[in-house]
């Protein structure tokens, strides 16, 4: 198993005809995911890397039975086009697209709690079921199939993480990027909650960052609710205060947001954190035994 | 995006919310007729966006227009944290309306709790995360779904919390209920009045206003857009905006090009581990083009004090022969650029190594090496 | 609330809408004045509160602005359906104008789903209740979340239902999300364009506009309560609504005064069930006041066909001394009353019959048993 | 047992300084309900037969531990009155108030269910427990406590129907008018899925009307879910199409929607449809033996 992708994950790539849809359809494809159509509007009857193009997410669903939607469409259409993979009848929307307004997030994310679809992103990498899927813009040949769950605010920092895990030997379950933006789909509690029932995951690492407290918030879930081993990374511990560094996750907002009280919190719990992304495996490796 | 004081309360005045009357200025005879035609006295504000203009001596209360007139004298041209001050605001201040309470109001989005979260709190002029942060009970919080907006009752709620006398709650509910609907028409990341002051007459009204704006939101709102004051910003700031580029000056030696926020921090933190000092902060975002990289390295080596520069890409949407590209380009049309050690990994690896190995570039695969080199090269050590 | 087809119009164009230029006349003067101003053929449009003018004689093409006077003057005080024709609509028809292709776009509120229902047909110009009973499938219909609101796939996947050309779909997806945006500003409960056509030209336009809102929210429309046509109801109608009472007339010749919606049908249907036949629908509605007891028999009493009143109250919210003393100052009042027949029972019951055997009526307590009685009544029988 | 309200119930009047609220209030404490609290902005501190009133619905959560909220404030404040119960702690909310804009009834609805609050009405009747709790605008006097579930759309018509209940001799363990807006809170289905679960029901009344589909739905609802005997009456046999009768709901608006037609699917899923309220009794009786 794995969490939320695998064998039987039927892709569409919203936005195909991009630069980057039409790139990473092709990266995903290679990789082994099952990139079942394409949409963009105007552009039904042609193909991409053999993949078809539809107009709509409705004809691509009806004719080719996809369940999950990637998004690259540029962000003043991806709001239209989340809600348009929703009612269409996807169940996974994984949205790469960044720049996406907050105000519009907010009534999103009730929306799909309403029609019980679950996103991913947006602003995000995507993620990986090494072995089985890959949806996103992830670099797959670093992956490796494996029984530790990853899971992360920011992508390339996952990724790094991923390789350090893979030269001591470590494969992935799942390793999935939740994105950096202010008001996100998929949290870190859910990632942690899918992999503590998902029998191929028998340890997690969540990769943090300064800004907001999606950590302590995880912190206190692990503590009640997971019972494996986890293992964390806390980015940004030069940032210096008030700065904003990059995206809207990463601000130091005021008290308790700091990568020092992230670290502590953890602590507190029992989750070691690493100085090093280097010294994961280590922090892992003494806790799987 | 930022915008100015007097843009926010024109902003404020545009939504119903009462604020007392200002004229933007630009010379001291300009700060000097506006304070005449007021006929009374008036502060004279700097506009800049940073806080603690008051201390710095960016505002300065005048009696008279000759007053005024030497007080903008003062301020224009004034250098406030590294802005230089160009515009002043002239705000009416007629003695008779006293002022008999400052009290603070703020909406900003609660991102745990997928709301909007408005805060009032009786303390109003001061330092509100000092407020937060030291007495969290004083102030109180009211959290606004999306969906529903703001509710009579909740302005009803947040009113009565500053105030007991009924038309000054009727007042301050009107206010509170305009200035959600500013946030939520004009996109806001953040609204707030402090202070909210009442005055003796019973009136309430907001003495200042700071709006802050969603970036992501703006290509709805144009008139928005149309505020941006390009002054507020460096050169470099400007280089970076162009290219989509996030880049925070620091003060270490070792330059920083990074793709991804999280890794860009995480680079800054292993430099720092092993003993070196980050010269910035600098994310060449997603989908990056050798355009970006280019002004990347302009903007890391124009700072002087920058020894090395350490590139670390671990490729995504990013590729990294766009990384290598763009590289080759900044080292053929930029001069004096300090020595630079490279780190690739991930997408298109293989040939943005054989590009630059065509130029006798020999990149890393492992960025603690890359960073401990960097710090070496920095210190004088060899490339 | 129902407006006229001018005003919806007027309302399309205020939300960019596009219809063809159209103004209204009251005297056959001003038809030919505005048909010489168009310089182009017209239609000549009774503007009445029902449909199936056009059968009626309400409709008329005129070629000249001296057809155009004629029309209206034979127009201009026609009865149709019972409402007398005091306003034409004068609607430009530029023979150059050729239309391509009729459809029809209709918004309505699905209470089952909880979601605005927008739907779009192929088949424009005709009733479309019978498309829908006949051929349901020739009706293509989306559902749109109330906090989310129309998105640009619905409009996009409407357009193209009707429409293959990629600019008719474009202009179509336009219409129909701002046609979503009046529905939603406006408050109203159903917004047809019916027939949508294209023209040989390419431009889709509006050529009929059907609007009605909903009542309870007119109170934060002033703009939609100022186009009610005082004209379009009876004398009844108005005393109806002044009273906030449900009156509808029928064909029988028992007069019905009852509490509640469900409770005033069933009392029709007893009747019916024991061979009478009921004079109207009235529910006097919840918080009953004695006033509004008298003006519902004023109303009921006003239909010469009725031979008996039967009033049936259950009391709730409905009291029914307020019930009782309404019916002794409507006893007192009005002149040539029908014989009336009390049913009470619930609230304030006891004071009511008080009140009642005080002017020597005596109520009964069961509904069929009363029913029974008003039909043996209305016969000729004794009270 | 009984459905949504009972001798647990703790009741908050808002509006009760009102002349229906104010009347409501004393009926129902005179009935025995919990009459703990009443709501007027600006009236706190004063008392309506006793009854403490508060500027706030989550001052009299606080102070007295009221969990239910009846309705009675005029339509332009009802809305207002509903989210401040909701966002107060409060668990059901019976509204009486009639005339609440339709679309400011879609956006409640979700926002109650996201916050797992029942809604009763709006323009209701209420309901009552008999010898329980009665919340709402019914004569108490004239139900009795028993074992048959009422479930109606019309105030006035549950009463009719309760009256000749009792004159056989049934006893009602909840009646409840559900209101005839095109929007409600609790509808049919909701109703009936508690009287299935309810021990003390042994019986279910349901009165429908013309106009919408609620009906046919509760009777596919039925044949699905309920074991419990269900009988029907449907007023509205002689509304001629087309016209306004009342309220909203009472509005034929196309095929499938007259009472006819709602007879005929009752009566294919085995729900008898009494012909007249004096009849239901008669089919109570060989239905429960």
């Amino acid at each position: 198993m794995s969490i939320f992708i695998d064998k039987k994950t039927r892709l569409v790539v919203q936005g195909i005809t991009g630069r980057d849809g039409a790139f990473h359809a092709k990266q995903m494809l290679d990789y082994g995911t099952n990139v079942a159509a394409g949409v963009t509007p105007g552009k039904a009857g042609q193909n991409i890397e053999g993949i078809p193009i539809f107009d709509s997410v409705e004809d691509a669903v009806k004719i080719t039975g996809v369940n999950t939607s990637v998004i690259f469409v540029p962000p003043a259409f991806a709001i239209d086009a989340m809600y348009e993979a929703a009612d269409s009848g996807i169940s996974l929307i994984v949205c790469i697209t960044e720049g996406i307004p907050t105000q519009d997030m907010l009534i999103l994310h009730d929306y799909l709690k309403k029609k019980n679809v679950r996103l991913i992103g947006p602003n995000c990498p995507g993620l990986i079921s090494p072995g089985k899927s890959k949806v996103g813009i992830l670099p797959g040949h670093i992956h490796r199939e494996g029984n530790i769950g990853v899971v992360s605010r920011s992508g390339t920092l996952s990724y790094e993480v991923v390789y350090s895990l893979v030269l001591a030997g470590y494969g992935q379950s799942t390793s999935i990027g939740i994105g950096g933006d202010p008001v996100i789909g998929t949290n870190f509690i859910d990632a942690l909650s899918h992999f503590q029932k998902d029998p191929e995951t028998d340890a997690i690492v969540l990769i943090g960052e300064i800004g907001g407290n999606d950590e302590q918030e995880s912190a206190d879930y692990i503590q009640e609710n997971i019972s494996k081993p986890v293992v964390s990374f806390i980015a940004g511990k030069t940032a210096p205060p008030g700065k904003r560094m990059g995206h809207a996750g990463a601000i130091i907002t005021g008290g308790g947001t700091t990568a020092k009280d992230k670290i502590e919190k953890f602590e507190s719990v029992g989750v070691p954190v690493a100085t090093l992304i280097s010294k994961i495996p280590g922090l892992l490796k003494e806790r799987l035994g | 995006m930022k915008i100015h004081e007097y843009q926010a309360r024109k902003l404020f005045s545009r939504f119903d919310i009462p604020v007392l009357p200002g004229e933007i200025a630009t010379t001291a005879e300009e700060a000097e007729e506006i304070t005449t035609k007021f006929k009374v006295p008036v502060y004279v504000k700097a506009q800049v966006h940073v806080g603690g203009r008051g201390k710095a001596g960016g505002i300065k209360f005048a009696e008279t227009p000759e007053q005024a007139k030497e007080a903008a004298k003062s301020i224009l041209g004034m250098d406030i944290k590294g802005y230089k001050v160009s515009k002043v605001y002239v705000v009416a201040n007629d003695p008779k309306l006293i002022v008999t309470s400052e009290s603070y109001l703020g909406l900003i989005l609660d991102r745990g709790k997928k709301a909007y979260c408005f805060m009032a709190c009786a303390e109003g002029g001061v330092e509100i995360e000092e407020v937060a942060r030291k007495t969290p009970d004083k102030i109180f919080k009211i959290w606004i779904d999306a969906a529903v907006g703001m509710m009579p009752f909740q302005a009803r709620k947040l009113a009565k919390f500053l105030y007991k006398d009924p038309s000054m709650v009727k007042q301050a509910s009107q206010i509170a209920a305009n200035l959600f609907k500013l946030f939520r028409c004009l996109d806001a990341s953040l609204a707030e009045i402090n202070p909210l002051v009442t005055f003796k007459t019973g009136a309430v009204c907001a003495l200042d206003a700071k709006i802050n704006f969603d970036d992501n939101a703006l290509f709805r709102h144009s008139d928005i857009t149309e505020m941006y004051d390009p002054e507020m910003e460096t050169d470099n700031d400007r280089k970076a905006k162009e290219m989509n580029l996030s880049f925070v000056p620091m003060e270490g030696n070792i330059g920083c090009i990074v793709n991804g926020a999280g890794l860009a921090m995480t680079t800054m933190d292993v430099i720092k581990y092993y003993g070196g000092e980050p010269a910035n902060f600098l994310d060449v975002g997603g989908s990056s083009s050798p355009e970006k990289v280019k002004t990347a390295m302009e903007l890391v080596s124009s700072d002087k004090n920058v020894k090395s520069i350490l590139i670390n890409i671990f490729g995504g949407i990013t590729r990294c022969d766009d990384i290598a590209k763009g590289l080759l380009i900044a080292l053929e049309t930029l001069k004096d650029i300090p020595p630079v050690i490279v780190r690739l990994t991930g997408t298109n690896e293989k040939i943005a190594r054989e590009i630059l190995l065509q130029k006798g570039f020999n990149a890393l695969s492992n960025m603690e090496e890359a960073a401990k080199h960097a710090i070496k090269v920095a210190e004088g050590g060899a490339l």
